[in-house]
C-alpha cells in the first residue's frame, strides 16, 4: 500500500522531539510544560490511531515500512515496520502515555518528568516498530534511562535501590542480547557476505542446532528479565513498588511487553528450531510463573507489590501462549499483552489514587473503603474482575485463547495454567476484601471519592476493558494474519512441513495429540 | 687538518627529510619552545590566558597540518618518511588529530584551572605541548627506538604535571609513584626492545615485520621474551591489569585537569604504539600474544569495574573506570583483526573526549584548592547547576555506553569485532563488566538528580513536585533538600564551559550520526 | 663451561671475568649498601665495569660516554641531591616494613632471570645480518655511530632535544616553589601552606553499594540527608580553603 | 674472536634482575632510581652485545639514546624527589602511601 | 415473534445500565420498580417467544439468533448468539418469572437499606447473566453467563460487606465456583481440541468421531463445573455460607435459579452424557449422595436459612440423580417445582426474619402463625409441597425421579426415598419451630418498633447454637406482623404455583405429561424411560405418599410440642459432618502456610537473595581487591614483576 505520510517515523520522532522541546522550555512554566506534554502525547495517540485506520486488515506482513540507511558502515539502518502484532501494542502505548501524564497530577508540570516520560514513549514505540535488530536493541536499552530517572527522581522511599536494581539487572541481561545479536549478524554475514541487522534478512540465516539454541538463550535472557519471566523477576516488585504511579503503570503496562514482544517478534522469527526444542522449558517457566506469582501475591500485604506479582502470573500466560506455537495461543498472547497493559495500568492508577487519599499501599491500613468511596470501589472491582479473567471483560478473551491454543499442543501446561485462573481469584479477592470490605476505618467525609479528573483518566481504560471483553473482533482480525505468518514460518523452518500443528478437531485426530 | 680530511673522507648524505610528514610534531615542539621563550624572555609578565591561547593556536595549527597529511594519505596512500622512521598512514593521522584536539581542550580547561589556583607561567602548557608531540610520535613512529624516545617524551612531562600542584601533598605522591613505576616499566620496556633487536636484527618495524615474515625463527625464545617485556611497558602506559596499580593513585593525586589530560593522552599514545607494534609488526606472532591480551583484557575489564564500584572519590572512581575502558580497547586488539583495530582506535578516540569532558566538570566541581572530589560534592548538582549536571550526566552515560552516545558505538565496535573473532566469552564478560561499571556511573547521576524528598512527605502522585529540573534551582532547601553548605554554585568559566560543551556535543552528535567519525576511523584499520 | 671460556682468547676472558665481577659486585653493592652514598659509589663501580665491557665489545665511543655521562654527570647528580636533601643517613636494611615484600621480590627476581635464560636457552639466537652499517667496517666506531645517528636515527636524535627541554622545564617546575612555601632546607612549618593534610584518602570500605546508587551517603535509607542537621554535614565536608 | 656473546647477555640479564630486585626491596627512592639505572645499563649491555653479535651498529646507537633518556629521567626524578621532600612527605618510598584503595 | 428473543436478556441488562447511570437519582423505591419492571417485561417477552416457539412444528422447534462474532482466531470461532429451543425457553420462562416475583418482594424487603439501588443493580445484572447462560448457543457464551451469575452472587452475598462474615462468605462462594470453573474451562479446551468448535450443534454433531474416554473426561469436567455452581459434593460448603446474603438473594440465586444452572448444563450436554454412561453414573451417585448428605445436615440446623440452604443442596442432588440416570425431563420438572416452593420457603423465611428483626434462629421463634397468618400458610404449603404431600407439585416431580431411579437401580431409589422422608421431616421441624409451639420471644405492647436492617445482634443470634430461655429474656420486645403487600403477593403467587405446579407434567396419563413432550425434541431418544404402565406408576405414587406422610408425622411427633431434642440434633450433623471444618483445616490453612513459606523462603531468600547476593559478592570482592591497592609504590612494582613473570612463563610455553 502506498501512503505518503511516514506514520512510523513520526510515531518515534514526535515524542522524542517533544521531549527535547519540553526540556528546552525555559523557567518554571509548569502550566506550559503540562500542556505541551499532554498535547504531544495526545498527538502521538492521534498518529497511532490514524495508522490503525490506514492499516490494511488481512495483510499479515509489515506495513508502512520505512527504511533509511543509518550507519551503513555496519549495515545498521533506521528501518521501521508495523504488523498486526505491533499495531495494537503501539496503539496501547500511545494510549497509556497521555493517561500516565494525566494520572501523575502536578508532576505533569515538572519539566524533566515530562521530558523523561516522552523520551520513554519514543523508546517504547521505537522498540515495537524496529525491524533492525540493532535499532531495536538501541530503543530497548534507551528505555532504561528514562525509567531509571523516573524511579530515582520521583519514586518512593527505597527508590535508589529499586532504580539501581532495575537498571543493572536489565542491563546485565541485555549484555547477552547484545552479544547474541552481533553473533547472529556475523554468522549471517559469513554465510551471505552481507552485514545487515534487518530481521527479515536474518530470519533466513541457517543456524546449526547448538548455535541456534545458544543464540536463542542469549536473546531470551534479556527478554526474560525484561518481561519478567520466573525466576528473573525479582527486580519487578521493587521497581513497581518504588516507582511513581506513572512509572509503575508504564513499567507493567508497556515495558513488560517489550520482553514478550521481543520473544514473539525475534525469538520465533529468528530461531524457530531452537524455539521448538526449548519450548517446553519456557512453557514450564511460564507455568511456574503463573502459579508462583499467584502464591506469592496471596500473602503480599502491599497492593503495589501484589499487583507486581500478579503481573508475573499474567505475563506467564503470555509466555505460554507465545511458546505453544498455535495460532490461537499466539493471537491470545498478543491480545493479552494489550489487555494486561490496560487493566494493570488501571490497577496502578487506582492504587495511586488510594495512596493519594490514605498515604499507604498496605491493605492492612485500609478497611471498608467501599462504604467511603463507592465509585472508586466499583471501578476497582471491574478492573479486578478483568484481571481475574471474568468473561465479558477483556482479560478473559486473551486468557482463553492462550489456554485453548496451548491445550492443543501442550495439554498439561494448559491444565496447570488453568489452575492459575483459580488462584488469581484467591489473592485478588482477598486483597479486595481486606481493602474495601469490613467496617470502614476512616470517618465519613474524611476522604473524597473519585474526582472528575481521575475519572477522566480512568474512563478510557475501563471502557476499553469492557469493550474488548465483548467485542475483540477488530483486534483479532488484524492480529490473526501476522500471527499466522509467524506460526507458518516456525512450522516450515522447524518441521519442514506445512503448518498443521494444533489444528483442532479433525486435523488433530490423526495428529500426535490424538490420545485422550 | 687530516682530522677534517678524515671527516670529509667519510662524509655521507643525510636522508632528505619530508617535513610535511612530521609537521604536526614539529609544530608542537616549536610552539612549545616559542611559548617558553616568550614567557620567560621576551615579555616580562604575561597572563596564563596568553599561553592558553598560544597553545590552542599551536594545537590548531598541528590539527590543520594533520588534516593536510590526511588528504595526502587519501591521495597517495600511506608512506614513510625520514629514513623510514615515521609512518604516515591513516592510523597515525587519526591519532595526530585526536592528540591535537586533546591539546586544545586541555589548554582551555587548564587555563581556568591555573587562573583559579593562581599558578602563572607557561610550564603547564609547554609540557602539555611536548607531551602531545611525544604522543604523536608514538602514534606515527616506525622504529622501536623512536617509540621508546617518544614514550619518554610523552611520559616525563606527565610525571612533572602530575606533581605540578606543589601545595597538595597528594600531587607530590602521585608524581613520585607515577615516576618510579614509569621508570621501572620503561627500563623493562627498553630491555624488551633490546631483546627484540637482538632476535630480529633491527629496530625498524617494517624491517622486523619483513624479517619475521620471510624467515622462520627457529628458536623464538628471545623474541618472545622481548615481546613480553615490551608488553609490560605498554601495559603500564595503558594501565592494563596487572600494570594498572598506579592509575587510581595518580589520577586521584594529580591536579584534575592534568588527570584528564593524562587519561586521554597516555591512553592515546600508549594504545597507538601498542596497536601498531603488536598488530602490524608482530601480527605474524598473533597466536603467541593473543592469549596474553585475552587474559589481560578480562582482568582489566573485571577489575576496573569491580573496584570502581567501591570508590567514594570521583577522580579515583573514574580512574578505575578508565581501567575498565582500557579493557574494552584491549578486547578490540585481542580480536587482532583490522576491524578490531579500528574498533579500538574508535574507542580510544571516543573515550579520550569523554574523559576529558568528565574531568573538566570535575575540575570545576573540585573548587578552589582542587579537593572537593567526594561523591557528596555532586549531591543535588542537578538542581544547583542543571546545565553542568546534564553535561556530566551525558558524559557519564556516554561512558556507560548508553545508546545514541558515541560510547555505545565504541562498545558496539569492539564487541562486534570480538564476536566476529569468535571470542564470545570475552564479549559477554566485557558487556557484563560494563553493566557493573554502569552502577558507579549511575551512582553519581543519581546523586545529581535523585534529590531527597522533604522529611515526612511521601514521594508520589503529584501531591508534591520534585524540584529536579531547572525551574526551581534556587529554592534550595525550601523543601529540605538543601545540599550541604559547602556545595554552593561552582564557577563555570567560559573556556571550560566551551570545552565541556564540545565534548558533550561530540558525544551526542556522533552518537546520533556516527557515519563520518566511523569512516574516518575505519581508515585506521589499514596500517602502513 | 671452562672450555667455552677457553675458546676465547685468555686476556679477553680475564677482562670479561673481572669486569663482570666488578659489575655484579657493584650492582649488589647498590642494592645492599645501607647508605645511599655508598650505593651511588657502587653504582659508579658497576658503570665502570660496563664501560670496560663496552670496550671489550669495541664500542669505544659508548664506553667513553658511559664514563663521562653516567659516572661523571648522573651519579654526581645523585650525590648532589643526596647531600642537598640530607638523606645520607643509613637505611635499616635488616627490617622490611612491607610484609612479604622482600622474599617475594627475590623469588620473582630469580624466576624472571630463570625464565629469560630459559627462553634464551644459552644460544641467545638472533636474527642475522647487519642492516645499518657494519661494525667491522674501516671507519672508526665514532664515525659509524655518528653516521647511523644522522641517517637511520635522525628523527629520534632530533626529538631527543624535545626530551631534554622537557627535562629542563620539568626540573624548573618541580624545583620552583610557590609563594610562601619553605625551601628544601628551611624548617618553616605553616599548616596553612600545606592545606590538606587530609588528602582525600581512599573510601572506607563497606559504604558503596552495587545496587543502591543513592549511597553517596552510604546509607540505604534515602531520607537521611533531609533529616540530618547542618552539624552532621560539617563532618563529611572537606575544609574549604 | 672474543668470548661468546651469551656470557655478556647472561651477565646483562643478571644485572637487570639485580636492578629490578633492588628496586623492589629498597625503600630509599634515590636508591630505587639507581636500581633503575642498573636495569638500563643491563639493557645497554644487551644492545651492545647484540650489536656485536649482529655486526650491526644500530645497537650501539640505541645505547646512545638510552643514555640520553636515562639522563633526562634522572633529572626529572630527582626534581620530583626534591619536591616531595619539600612537601615533608619523607624521603623513603614507604612514607608516601596516603593514596590507596 | 422469535426475532424479539434478543430482548429477553437485553431488557434486564438495559435495566442494569440504567440503574448504573441513574440508580442513585432514582433512589428508593423507584430504582426497585424500574428493575422489577425490566424483569417483568423480559418475562413477557419470554412468554411471547415461548408461544412463538410453541407454534412451530415439533421437529423445527429450535431457532438460533446470532448477534455478532465474539471471538474468532485460528480454528476457533465463537458467536454471540442465542439458541431458542424448548429447554432454554423453559428455563428462561421460569427464571424471568421467579425473578420478577422476587424483585417485587425485594422492594419491600430492602426498603430500609441504604444501598437499595445497588441491590437492584446487581439483581438485574444477575438476571441478564442468567438469561445469557440459559439462552447461549455455545459453550463459551454459556460460560460467560455462568461466570456472570457467579460474580453477581459474589456481589450479592457480600452485599452487606461491612459484615466480615458476609464478605468472607462471598469470597468463599466465588472461590469454590472458580474451582468448578477451572474444570469447566479444561472441559471447553478438550471439547475444542476434539471437535474444533464450541457451538452446541457442531459439537454434538461431531461426537460420533470422539473417543469415549474423551467424552467421559469432558462430561466429568463439565460436571465438576456444575458441582461448583450447584453445590454438589465436594464443592457444596459455600452454599450454606451464602445465606449471609439478603434473603431475596438466597431465594433467587441460591435456591431458584443460579444453583440450578448446573442441572441445566447437564441437561444441555445430554448427547455427551448419553455417549459417556460411566460419567452419567458418577453423576447419579454423586447426586444421590449429595441429596442424602444435605438432608441429614438440614435436620440439625437451627438457622432457618441454613435449613433451607441444605435442603436446596439436597434437592439439587435429586436433580443430578435424575440427570445421571438419564431422566432429564424429570430433572427439569423438579427444577421448576423446586424453584417455586424453595423460593416460596425462602421468601417466607425472609418475611419471618424481617418480622423477627433479623432473628434467624428457629429456636427463638415459635407460635408465629398467630401473628403472621399469610406467611404461615404459604410456608406450610411450601413445606408440604417439598415434602411430597400427595398432589402438591413436589409429590409429582419427586415421584417422577424416584420412579425412574428405581427402574434404573433400586439402591439409588433407596437413597432417594430416605432423602424424601427426611425432607418432609426437617422442613416440618422448621415449620413447627417457627410457627407453632410455644412463643419463645417477647411481644412488644406498642406497635411500630422500626426494625433496623442488620442490627449487630443478628450475627450473635445466628451464631448461637440454640436459644435458651436466658437469651430469650435478653431479647428486646418484638412486634412481628405479616409483611406489606409487595412482599405478600409473591408469597401468595408462589404458594399457588407450588401447590398446582405439578399439573404441567402429570404422569397419570401420557397426554398429561406436557413437559416431557415439550422437551422431547431436546432429549429425543436419549431419554431414560421406565417401562412401567400406569399401575407401576401408581404403586410408586403410593409409596412416595407414604414416605412423605411418615416424614411429616415424625416431624409433628417430635417437634409439635417442644423445641429441645438434642438427641435429634447431633453435633456432627449440626457441624455438617465436619466437612467445612476439614476444608478449612486441611486445604485453606495449610495452603496459606505453604504460600507464606514460599514467599518467605523461595522468594525473599532464594530468588531475590540470589540477585542481591550476587551484588553483595561483587561489592565484597571489590572491598577485598581494594586491599591489594596498598598505596605502597613498592607493592605496585612487585605487582609489575609478578605480571612480568607470569607473562614470561606463558611465553616460555610458546617458545620453540
Amino acid at each position: 500500500m502506498t501512503n505518503t505520510f511516514p506514520y512510523l517515523t513520526a510515531l518515534v520522532l514526535v515524542p522524542a522531539g517533544a521531549a527535547v522541546v519540553v526540556a528546552a522550555i525555559p523557567g518554571a512554566q509548569r502550566r506550559v510544560v503540562q500542556v505541551v506534554g499532554l498535547i504531544s502525547s495526545l498527538a502521538v495517540l492521534g498518529i497511532a490511531a490514524a495508522a490503525t485506520v490506514a492499516f490494511t486488515v488481512g495483510d499479515g506482513g509489515y506495513q508502512f515500512v520505512s527504511v533509511h540507511p543509518w550507519i551503513s558502515a555496519f549495515g545498521i539502518s533506521w528501518s521501521l515496520g508495523m504488523d498486526g502484532i505491533s499495531l495494537f501494542l503501539v496503539l496501547m502505548t500511545a494510549l497509556l502515555f497521555p493517561i500516565a501524564l494525566g494520572a501523575s497530577g502536578d508532576r505533569a508540570g515538572d519539566k524533566s518528568f515530562v521530558a523523561w516520560i516522552l523520551l520513554l514513549e519514543a523508546g517504547c514505540i521505537g522498540s515495537f516498530l524496529a525491524l533492525d535488530l540493532l535499532l531495536f536493541f538501541i530503543f530497548f536499552e534507551l528505555t532504561l534511562v528514562p525509567v531509571y530517572f523516573l524511579i530515582s527522581g520521583w519514586g518512593h522511599e527505597r527508590r535508589g535501590y529499586a532504580a539501581g536494581k532495575f537498571f543493572l539487572y536489565t542491563l546485565g541481561a541485555s549484555a547477552f542480547l547484545f552479544v547474541g545479536i552481533l553473533a547472529l549478524v556475523s554468522i549471517h554475514a559469513s554465510q551471505t557476505g552481507v552485514t545487515t541487522f534487518d530481521v527479515r534478512a536474518l530470519a533466513n540465516t541457517h543456524l546449526s542446532g547448538t548455535a541456534g539454541v545458544l543464540l536463542f538463550l542469549a536473546f531470551t535472557a534479556a527478554f526474560a528479565v525484561k518481561t519478567p519471566i520466573f525466576p528473573f523477576h525479582t527486580w519487578s516488585p521493587d521497581a513497581y513498588r518504588e516507582a511513581p504511579a506513572a512509572g509503575s503503570m508504564l513499567l507493567a503496562g508497556v515495558m513488560a511487553k517489550l520482553g514478550t514482544y521481543g520473544i514473539i517478534r525475534f525469538d520465533l522469527a529468528l530461531f524457530p528450531r531452537a524455539v521448538v526444542t526449548l519450548a517446553p522449558l519456557l512453557l514450564t517457566l511460564g507455568a511456574i510463573g503463573i502459579i508462583y506469582g499467584a502464591i506469592v501475591a496471596a500473602v503480599e500485604r502491599d497492593l503495589k507489590r501484589l499487583v507486581a506479582y500478579s503481573s508475573l502470573a499474567h505475563l506467564g500466560f503470555i509466555v505460554i501462549g507465545a511458546f505453544a506455537l498455535t495460532r490461537e495461543s499466539l493471537t491470545g498472547a498478543v491480545l493479552q499483552m494489550v489487555n494486561h497493559g490496560l487493566y494493570t495500568a488501571a490497577l496502578f492508577i487506582l492504587i495511586a489514587i488510594i495512596y493519594r487519599r490514605l498515604g499507604t499501599f498496605s491493605v492492612r491500613e485500609m478497611r471498608g473503603l467501599q462504604r467511603r468511596v463507592p465509585i472508586l470501589a466499583g471501578v476497582f472491582t471491574v478492573v479486578m474482575l478483568a484481571s481475574i479473567g471474568v468473561p465479558g471483560l477483556n482479560g478473559f478473551v486473551g486468557e482463553f485463547l492462550i489456554l485453548a491454543g496451548t491445550f492443543l499442543t501442550h495439554r498439561w501446561w494448559a491444565v496447570v495454567a488453568t489452575g492459575g485462573v483459580v488462584l488469581s481469584a484467591v489473592y485478588l479477592l482477598w486483597a479486595y476484601q481486606q481493602a474495601f470490605h469490613g467496617k470502614p476505618k476512616i470517618e465519613p467525609g474524611a476522604i473524597s471519592d473519585l474526582s472528575w479528573r481521575e475519572g477522566l483518566v480512568l474512563a478510557p481504560l475501563v471502557i476499553l476493558i469492557v469493550l474488548l471483553g465483548i467485542f475483540p473482533g477488530p483486534l483479532l482480525d488484524r492480529i490473526g494474519p501476522s500471527v499466522s505468518q509467524v506460526v507458518n514460518h516456525v512450522e516450515l523452518v522447524a518441521h519442514q512441513r506445512p503448518p498443521q500443528v494444533g489444528a483442532p478437531g479433525v486435523a488433530l485426530r490423526q495428529g500426535p495429540g490424538a490420545k485422550p | 687538518m687530516n682530522l677534517i680530511a678524515g671527516i670529509l673522507a667519510t662524509s655521507f648524505v643525510t636522508p632528505q627529510v619530508n617535513y610535511v610528514a612530521i609537521l604536526p610534531e614539529l609544530i608542537l615542539i616549536g610552539g612549545a619552545l616559542v611559548l617558553l621563550v616568550c614567557g620567560q624572555l621576551v615579555f616580562s609578565k604575561v597572563s596564563v590566558a596568553f599561553y592558553s591561547v598560544g597553545t590552542a593556536m599551536v594545537a590548531t595549527a598541528s590539527l590543520v597540518a594533520s588534516l593536510v597529511l590526511w588528504h595526502d594519505v587519501q591521495a597517495r596512500g600511506p608512506f614513510t618518511a625520514v629514513a623510514d622512521s615515521v609512518a604516515v598512514d591513516g592510523f597515525a593521522i587519526v591519532f595526530l588529530v585526536l592528540v591535537s584536539c586533546i591539546l586544545i581542550i586541555a589548554a582551555a580547561v587548564g587555563n581556568d584551572f591555573l587562573r583559579r589556583e593562581k599558578m602563572e607561567g607557561p610550564e603547564y602548557h609547554v609540557l602539555a605541548l611536548l607531551a602531545g608531540s611525544g604522543a604523536m610520535l608514538m602514534a606515527s613512529a616506525n622504529d622501536l627506538i623512536l617509540i621508546f624516545v617518544a614514550l619518554e617524551i610523552m611520559s616525563i612531562p606527565l610525571y612533572v604535571l602530575a606533581g605540578m600542584d606543589l601545595r597538595r601533598r597528594a600531587s607530590g605522591e602521585a608524581a613520585m609513584k607515577y615516576f618510579v613505576l614509569g621508570a621501572f616499566s620503561s627500563a623493562i620496556f627498553v630491555y624488551g626492545i633490546a631483546l627484540v633487536y637482538g632476535a630480529t636484527g633491527s629496530t625498524n618495524l617494517p624491517q622486523i615485520a619483513s624479517y619475521l615474515a620471510n624467515n622462520y625463527v627457529t628458536s623464538n625464545g628471545v623474541l618472545l621474551a622481548g615481546l613480553g617485556l615490551m608488553l609490560v611497558g605498554f601495559g603500564f602506559k595503558v594501565s592494563a591489569v596487572p600494570f594498572h596499580t598506579w592509575t587510581p593513585d595518580v589520577y586521584q593525586g594529580s591536579p584534575t585537569p592534568v588527570t584528564g589530560f593524562m587519561a586521554s593522552l597516555a591512553k592515546a599514545g600508549g594504545f597507538a604504539a601498542l596497536l601498531r607494534v603488536f598488530f602490524s609488526t608482530f601480527g605474524t606472532l598473533r597466536t603467541d600474544w593473543q592469549p596474553i591480551l585475552w587474559v589481560m583484557a578480562i582482568l582489566t575489564l573485571v577489575l576496573g569495574a569491580v573496584l570502581g564500584l567501591v570508590q567514594r572519590d570521583v577522580k579515583r572512581m573514574l580512574a578505575y573506570s578508565s581501567i575498565n575502558h582500557a579493557g574494552f580497547i584491549l578486547v578490540g586488539l585481542a580480536a587482532a583483526t583490522s576491524e578490531g583495530i579500528s574498533g579500538s582506535v574508535y574507542y580510544v578516540f571516543v573515550y579520550a573526549l569523554l574523559v576529558l569532558g568528565s574531568f573538566a566538570v570535575i575540575t570545576l566541581v573540585g573548587g578552589l584548592g582542587d579537593r572537593n572530589h567526594g561523591l557528596d560534592a555532586y549531591r543535588g548538582l542537578g538542581r544547583r547547576q542543571p546545565a553542568l549536571a546534564l553535561a556530566f550526566a551525558i558524559l557519564l552515560l556516554g561512558q556507560t555506553g548508553v545508546p545514541f552516545t558515541t560510547g555505545f558505538l565504541a562498545k558496539f565496535y569492539v564487541i562486534s569485532a570480538a564476536v566476529r573473532a569468535h571470542s564470545y566469552a570475552l564479549a559477554i564478560i566485557a558487556m557484563l563488566s560494563a553493566a557493573i561499571a554502569a552502577a558507579f556511573y549511575l551512582r553519581v547521576v543519581f546523586l545529581m538528580y535523585g534529590v531527597r524528598l522533604p522529611a515526612g512527605t511521601k514521594g508520589d502522585e503529584g501531591s508534591l513536585s520534585l524540584p529536579i529540573s531547572s525551574e526551581d534551582v534556587d529554592d534550595g532547601g525550601a523543601d529540605g533538600t538543601a545540599p550541604p553548605r559547602s556545595l554552593g554554585r561552582v564557577a563555570v568559566p567560559a573556556p571550560t564551559a566551551v570545552a565541556i560543551f564540545v565534548t558533550v556535543a561530540v558525544t551526542v552528535v556522533f552518537g546520533l550520526w556516527p557515519a563520518p567519525l566511523i569512516d574516518f576511523v575505519k581508515a585506521a584499520g589499514f596500517l602502513f | 663451561m671452562t672450555n667455552l671460556l677457553l675458546a676465547a682468547t685468555i686476556p679477553d676472558a680475564i677482562t670479561f671475568v673481572l669486569a663482570a665481577l666488578i659489575c655484579v659486585v657493584g650492582a649488589l653493592g647498590v642494592v645492599l649498601a645501607r647508605n645511599p652514598v655508598h650505593s651511588a659509589l657502587m653504582l659508579v663501580m658497576t658503570l665502570f665495569g660496563v664501560a670496560v665491557l663496552f670496550i671489550e665489545e669495541n664500542a669505544q665511543f659508548l664506553a667513553a660516554v658511559q664514563v663521562i655521562v653516567y659516572a661523571g654527570a648522573i651519579v654526581v647528580l645523585f650525590l648532589f641531591v643526596i647531600m642537598l636533601l640530607g638523606v645520607d643517613r643509613n637505611e635499616v636494611i635488616a627490617k622490611e616494613s612491607l610484609p612479604g615484600q622482600r622474599p617475594v621480590a627475590i623469588c620473582l627476581g630469580i624466576l624472571a632471570l630463570a625464565e629469560v635464560l630459559l627462553l634464551a636457552h644459552g644460544k641467545w639466537s638472533t636474527g642475522a645480518h647487519s642492516v645499518s652499517g657494519t661494525i667491522g667496517s674501516p671507519a672508526s666506531n665514532v664515525q659509524q655511530i655518528g653516521k647511523s645517528i644522522f641517517t637511520t636515527y635522525l628523527l629520534a636524535f632530533e626529538v631527543t632535544s624535545a626530551l631534554l627541554v622537557v627535562a629542563v622545564v620539568g626540573a624548573v617546575v618541580l624545583a620552583r616553589r610557590p609563594r610562601g612555601m619553605p625551601g628544601p632546607l628551611e624548617k618553616a612549618a605553616g599548616a596553612d601552606l600545606d592545606p590538606d593534610d587530609a588528602v582525600d584518602a581512599g573510601p572506607e570500605p563497606g559504604k558503596a553499594e552495587l545496587f543502591d546508587a543513592s549511597l553517596g551517603d552510604g546509607e540505604p535509607d534515602g531520607d537521611r540527608l533531609v533529616v540530618e542537621p547542618e552539624g552532621e554535614l560539617a563532618e563529611s565536608e572537606v575544609p574549604s580553603p | 674472536m672474543s668470548i661468546s656473546a651469551s656470557w655478556y647477555l647472561t651477565l646483562a640479564a643478571v644485572l637487570f634482575t639485580i636492578g629490578a630486585v633492588g628496586l623492589l626491596i629498597r625503600r630509599n627512592v634515590l636508591v630505587m632510581f639507581m636500581c633503575v639505572e642498573l636495569m638500563l645499563n643491563a639493557a645497554n649491555l644487551t644492545f651492545v652485545t647484540f650489536a656485536r653479535k649482529l655486526n650491526d651498529i644500530a645497537g650501539q646507537t640505541a645505547v646512545f639514546f638510552v643514555l640520553v633518556v636515562a639522563a633526562a629521567e634522572v633529572v626529572v626524578g630527582l626534581g620530583i624527589i626534591v619536591s616531595i621532600y619539600r612537601r615533608r612527605l619523607g624521603a623513603t618510598a614507604d612514607d608516601v602511601h596516603e593514596l590507596k584503595g | 415473534m422469535l426475532r424479539i428473543a434478543f430482548l429477553v436478556p437485553l431488557l434486564p441488562l438495559a435495566g442494569f445500565v440504567l440503574l448504573l447511570a441513574s440508580g442513585r437519582k432514582l433512589g428508593n423505591p423507584l430504582a426497585g420498580w424500574l428493575a422489577t419492571f425490566m424483569v417483568a417485561a423480559s418475562f413477557v417477552v419470554t412468554v411471547i417467544v415461548f408461544a412463538g416457539l410453541f407454534r412451530l412444528p415439533v421437529a423445527g422447534r429450535s431457532y438460533t439468533q446470532t448477534w455478532f462474532t465474539w471471538i474468532s482466531s485460528g480454528h476457533l470461532h465463537v458467536d454471540m448468539g442465542l439458541l431458542i429451543d424448548p429447554l432454554s425457553m423453559t428455563m428462561a420462562a421460569f427464571v424471568t418469572g421467579v425473578s420478577a416475583l422476587i424483585h417485587l418482594y425485594s422492594i419491600g424487603y430492602m426498603e430500609h437499606d441504604e444501598d437499595f439501588p445497588k441491590f437492584f443493580l446487581y439483581l438485574n445484572l444477575f438476571v441478564a447473566a442468567m438469561l445469557i447462560l440459559v439462552l447461549a448457543d455455545n459453550f463459551l457464551l454459556l460460560f460467560l453467563g455462568w461466570e456472570g451469575v457467579g460474580v453477581c452472587s459474589y456481589f450479592l452475598i457480600g452485599f452487606w460487606f461491612e459484615r466480615d462474615s458476609a464478605s468472607s462468605a462471598a469470597k468463599k462462594a466465588m472461590i469454590f465456583n472458580r474451582i468448578g470453573d477451572a474444570a469447566f474451562l479444561i472441559a471447553l479446551f478438550l471439547i475444542y481440541e476434539r471437535t474444533g468448535s464450541l457451538e452446541y450443534r457442531t459439537v454434538f454433531s461431531h461426537l460420533s468421531s470422539v473417543g469415549e474416554p474423551s467424552l467421559v473426561a469432558i462430561a466429568l469436567l463439565l460436571f465438576g463445573g456444575a458441582a461448583g455452581k450447584s453445590a454438589q459434593i465436594p464443592l457444596f460448603p459455600w452454599l450454606a455460607d451464602a445465606m449471609e446474603g439478603p434473603t431475596p438473594v438466597s431465594a433467587l440465586i441460591h435456591a431458584a435459579t443460579m444453583v440450578t444452572a448446573g442441572v441445566y448444563l447437564m441437561c444441555r450436554i445430554n448427547p455427551i452424557l448419553y455417549r459417556a454412561p460411566d460419567a452419567a453414573h458418577v453423576i447419579a451417585i454423586v447426586g444421590a449422595a449429595t441429596a442424602l448428605l444435605g438432608a441429614t445436615i438440614a435436620c440439625a440446623q437451627n438457622d432457618i436459612k441454613k435449613i433451607l440452604a441444605y435442603s436446596t443442596i439436597s434437592q439439587l442432588g435429586y436433580m443430578f440423580l435424575a440427570v445421571g440416570i438419564g431422566a432429564y425431563d424429570a430433572a427439569i420438572f423438579l427444577m421448576l417445582t423446586h424453584a417455586f416452593y424453595k423460593a416460596l420457603l425462602f421468601l417466607g423465611a425472609g418475611s419471618v426474619i424481617h418480622a423477627m428483626n433479623d432473628e434467624q434462629d428457629v429456636k427463638s421463634m415459635g407460635a408465629l402463625a398467630r401473628v403472621m397468618p399469610i406467611t404461615a400458610v404459604t410456608f406450610l404449603i411450601g413445606w408440604l409441597s417439598i415434602g411430597g404431600f400427595p398432589l402438591l407439585s413436589g409429590f409429582w416431580s419427586k415421584g417422577d425421579i424416584l420412579l425412574n431411579s428405581f427402574a434404573f437401580s433400586p439402591a439409588l431409589w433407596a437413597v432417594g426415598a430416605v432423602t424424601a422422608m427426611l425432607t418432609a421431616y426437617y422442613l416440618g421441624r422448621a415449620y413447627l419451630l417457627v410457627f407453632r409451639g410455644e412463643q419463645r420471644w417477647v411481644e412488644a405492647k406498642p406497635a411500630g418498633a422500626k426494625p433496623k436492617p442488620l442490627s449487630a445482634k443478628a450475627k450473635a443470634a445466628a451464631a448461637k447454637s440454640s436459644g435458651q430461655e436466658v437469651v430469650v429474656a435478653a431479647k428486646p420486645a418484638l412486634h412481628p406482623h405479616d409483611p406489606s403487600w409487595v412482599m405478600s403477593l409473591p408469597l401468595v403467587v408462589l404458594g399457588c404455583l407450588s401447590a398446582v405446579g405439578g399439573l404441567i407434567n402429570l404422569p397419570i396419563h401420557p397426554d398429561f405429561d406436557f413437559l416431557d413432550r415439550w422437551l422431547s425434541p431436546v432429549f429425543a431418544s436419549r431419554l431414560f424411560a421406565h417401562q412401567w404402565g400406569l399401575g407401576g406408576v401408581w404403586t410408586f405414587a403410593l409409596i412416595d405418599a407414604a414416605l412423605a406422610l411418615l416424614g411429616i408425622g415424625l416431624a409433628v411427633a417430635m417437634w409439635g410440642r417442644t423445641s429441645k431434642r438434642p438427641t435429634l440434633e447431633p453435633v456432627f450433623l449440626r457441624r455438617a459432618w465436619y466437612i467445612d471444618w476439614a476444608y478449612d483445616r486441611f486445604i485453606a490453612r495449610s495452603s496459606t502456610e505453604l504460600a507464606v513459606e514460599t514467599s518467605a523462603v523461595v522468594e525473599t531468600e532464594g530468588i531475590d537473595g540470589a540477585v542481591n547476593g550476587f551484588a553483595f559478592l561483587v561489592r565484597a570482592g571489590g572491598r577485598q581487591l581494594r586491599k591489594v591497592q596498598t598505596g605502597y609504590v613498592r607493592n605496585y612494582a612487585l605487582g609489575f614483576a609478578a605480571g612480568l613473570v607470569v607473562v614470561l612463563a606463558y611465553v616460555l610455553t610458546r617458545a620453540s
